[in-house]
């Protein structure tokens, strides 16, 4: 052991630097892709029961390996390209979704101490690194050399590009009451119990952010752009096997980030509801992974409510009623806090 | 006020929430899901599955090749071929149903004068081999002779509906 | 060791790219629109550079307009040409000569 | 060579092939991939420049939206790209004339002494607690308040331009009002209206079918 440190401290710094980045890369992106896992078990199960069945329950005890029998099944089967194909961007086109989806993690706290990199202008990262995510879609749309994959794709793109817009006004509008763009600030500004969390005071900038954050991942309601009964699957109807599950990944990564910034930015992170005694013994980790699971639990909850709203009506919300909202809300957060004594409220 | 009203519902997102409560109080409800391979819900005596060729209790086939079955086949899923046994009745020399082409629709049991083809309750087959989907005269009586118990059974539940 | 100039070359090739992009795509409106899109980040790099040796931050603010000025500008190019395309259905420069007399 | 230094060239030599690749290639929606990466790399070449926020920026808006529109564009339009490629070969003389008098001439402004090393040298790496998104935004809403309203004024007439550039009203087509259609209540549309009930006689009846 300590000839393994020894030899260690001789290293390059450089390499022990890339060495450690990549350790904590690993040690953040396994868990979440195990999360993302066992989301689609829960989304299965979840649905299921409010269905009044049971879902899966065979694999395992309960169907505990569920998950990893889909993924051995989607290992195994074959990738087809399509005729005429763009061969490279057609295979490009899932790890682009799949990279900015785990590249946000990067600046996510998970406590105080516990963030791979406590940047400064963390917030703004995220945004610039789920913007990415829209590149993904359209470009298998476009490689596929399928209409229907076309029209999903240029549905999918102009619904993300228009959702956010709105999730960003909701953060500005956040960023105006925490005062900071560094996440492990904004958490840090609602300690001191339920009734400093953000969600108060910026109640319809979270219901908003919320609602775009499920349009964003473009799941149901929203999810016209895999509409099965007018385009067949959307974008991804030309992939199979790997490429196929990297999207799946992809989408579901991009479910448990909004969850998790939802919990960050208005929920109070790792905080727990009252700083006192049952509550405050369990560590500040979990009241966040709790956190982000009901959030999670919403977005399960809206998919097996609601029916999928038309194009119009989506276009319609986002950009006649979201924005509108949000920007209502910022000027009132701006007046109050600024222009009149009552400005505690927002801070 | 109306419009005051309205807009407070569509703003609060009351019906939404009401949605949310309905399926909300489903996740909790008693679950009825049947595991099918060991559990089974009960079927009718009038169940249209697999198809089978009956005897006469003391061996004699039923099938006296009258074709009607062939006839009113809607999916023309069943050949009969025929011809003059030595005792001087008329047998069918072979009796294919391609199970392909059925669709279970009884009729050809309807038409049956002598009871002789009919559908039992048997639903969980398959096959493994291309051309096994057709199912001759010899694999028919098999079944029948396998399942008399059991189609004898459902037919004398059914009989006072008949 | 990086220097201003090491920058400053970056830039200028990739200003002379874009003038060569101009040149020869001088047909197709969507490549002029990106090759000015090109030139306008050279002149970006240009100001971050010396933003950052100088120590003066008014450099980036430059750049902040820049990019501001350069989004309005791609989205008004890019109505322009899609109301183009709907009229005269091309977007070859050479046959956008209506106003000529 | 230092990480920065690798970092510096690795992501000049990617920027320059983007753009190349930007202005040669065959095909418009691969040059507005090629322009993405172009300026994706660019932004890595501003974070080496300790312009973290302008960096981030970059990536939101123009990578993240502009290119989007850009893609959006290209990809929708049916283009003719035999008879846009026309001339190709006739303009690329003059085109590298061009930028070689182009390198040249900034050749010989940079070989002067002014941007050397010794006249301005790299500046220390700043403390980890400065904030790049504070400073700027301290002299942004300061002494460049008014630049950033007209900046902000500027947005706002490209949003109604483009809108208006490429609003058309189809008159034969109809259109939906989802928000009346939401609107409507039982009572717009359904009357309860009470009566007595009718009976027929049935002598008036039979008279009537004789």
């Amino acid at each position: 052991m300590s000839w393994l440190l020894s030899t260690w401290g001789t290293l390059p710094i450089a390499l022990q630097v890339t060495v450690e980045s990549v350790v904590k890369i690993v040690a953040i992106v396994v868990p979440l892709l195990l999360c993302v896992a066992y989301l689609t078990y829960a989304e299965r199960k979840i649905i299921g029961y409010i269905q009044v069945r049971v879902g899966p329950n065979r694999v395992g005890p309960k169907g505990w390996f569920q998950p990893f029998a889909d993924f051995l099944k989607l290992m195994l089967k074959e990738v087809v390209i399509p005729t005429n194909a763009n061969r490279y961007l057609f295979l490009a086109a899932p790890i682009l979704s799949l990279m900015p989806a785990l590249a946000a993690w990067a600046v996510i706290p998970f406590t105080d101490t516990l963030v791979l990199a406590n940047l400064d202008a963390g917030l703004l990262y995220v945004l610039a690194m789920t913007s990415l995510g829209v590149y993904g879609v359209i470009i298998a749309g476009w490689a596929s050399n399928s209409k229907y994959a076309f029209l999903g794709a240029m549905r999918s793109a102009a619904q993300i590009v228009a959702y956010e817009i709105a999730m960003g006004f909701a953060l500005v509008g956040l960023l105006m009451a925490a005062g900071s763009l560094n996440l492990v600030d904004i958490v840090t500004a609602q300690s001191g119990g339920l009734h400093q969390w953000y969600i108060w005071p910026l109640l319809p900038l979270f219901v908003v952010y919320f609602i775009s954050g499920v349009a964003e991942t473009n799941r149901a309601p929203f999810d016209v752009a895999e509409g099965e009964s007018e385009i067949v699957a959307g974008f991804h109807v030309e992939y199979s096997g790997v490429s196929f599950a990297v999207f799946f990944v992809a989408e579901y990564a991009n479910m448990v980030l909004i969850a998790t910034l939802a919990a960050i930015m208005f929920l109070g992170g790792w905080h727990a509801p009252f700083d006192i005694a049952p509550f405050n013994w369990i560590p500040p980790f979990f009241w966040l992974f709790g956190k982000v699971a009901a959030m999670l639990f919403c977005f399960l909850w809206l998919r097996a409510t609601f029916p999928r709203y038309r194009y119009d009506q989506i276009m319609r919300l986002g950009w006649k009623v979201f924005i509108p909202v949000t920007l209502v809300w910022i000027t009132v957060i701006g007046v109050f806090r600024f222009l009149t004594p009552f400005g505690f409220i927002f801070r | 006020m109306d419009w005051i009203k309205r807009h407070f519902k569509t703003f609060l997102l009351l019906e939404l929430l009401r949605g949310l409560r309905v399926t909300g109080k489903h996740l909790f409800r008693r679950k009825i899901t049947v595991q099918y391979p060991e559990e089974k819900t009960p079927k009718s005596p009038r169940f249209r599955g697999l198809h089978a060729l009956r005897r006469y209790p003391n061996g004699e086939e039923r099938c006296i090749a009258c074709k009607l079955c062939e006839a009113v086949c809607p999916a023309l899923a069943i050949t009969i071929e025929s011809e003059e046994r030595g005792d001087g009745t008329r047998r069918t020399t072979r009796y294919d149903i391609d199970m392909f082409k059925c669709i279970y629709c009884g009729f050809c049991e309807e038409a049956c004068p002598v009871d002789s083809i009919v559908e039992t309750d048997i639903h969980e087959f398959h096959f493994e081999n291309r051309g096994d989907n057709v199912m001759t005269k010899d694999m028919l009586l098999a079944i029948g002779d396998e399942y008399e118990q059991r189609i004898a059974d459902a037919r004398r539940a059914d009989s006072n509906y008949r | 060791m990086i220097t201003l100039t090491h920058y400053l070359v970056l830039a200028a090739i990739l200003f002379s790219i874009a003038v060569v992009g101009i040149f020869l795509n001088r047909k197709n409106v969507v490549i002029l629109l990106m090759a000015i899109e090109l030139l306008l980040l050279a002149v970006n790099i240009n100001f971050v550079a010396f933003s950052h040796y100088l120590q003066d931050i008014s450099g980036q603010v430059f750049v902040f307009f820049i990019l501001t000025v350069a989004a309005a500008e791609a989205a008004i190019g890019l109505a322009i040409l899609i109301a183009l395309f709907r009229n005269r259905h091309t977007i070859n420069v050479d046959d956008l000569n209506r106003l000529s007399g | 060579m230092t990480f920065l230094d690798f970092a510096f060239y690795a992501f000049s030599a990617i920027l320059i092939f983007a753009a190349f690749m930007v202005v040669t290639i065959r095909n418009p929606v691969r040059a507005a991939l090629f322009l993405v990466l172009a300026f994706f790399s660019a932004a890595c070449i501003w974070i080496t420049l300790e312009a973290e926020f302008l960096a981030i920026v970059l990536v939101l808006v123009y990578v993240g939206a502009v290119m989007v529109l850009f893609l959006f564009v290209v990809m929708m339009l049916d283009v003719n790209l035999v008879q846009l490629r026309e001339g190709f070969g006739k303009y690329l003389p003059v085109g590298a004339l061009v930028a070689l008098l182009l390198v040249a001439e900034m050749v010989i402004i940079l070989n002067a002494k002014v941007f050397g090393p010794e006249a301005l040298p790299r500046p220390a790496g700043q403390s980890a607690d400065y904030s790049n998104t504070k400073e700027l935004g301290e002299i942004l809403y300061t002494q460049y308040a008014y630049p950033f309203e007209i900046a902000a004024i500027i947005l706002l007439v490209a949003i109604i331009a483009a809108i208006s550039l490429t609003l058309r009203r189809r008159p034969q087509t109809r259109y939906q009002k989802p928000h009346k259609q939401v609107a409507v209540k039982k009572a717009d549309r359904l009357r309860v209206v009470s009566m007595k009930s009718e009976r027929q006689e049935a002598d008036s009846d039979g008279a009537a079918a004789k």
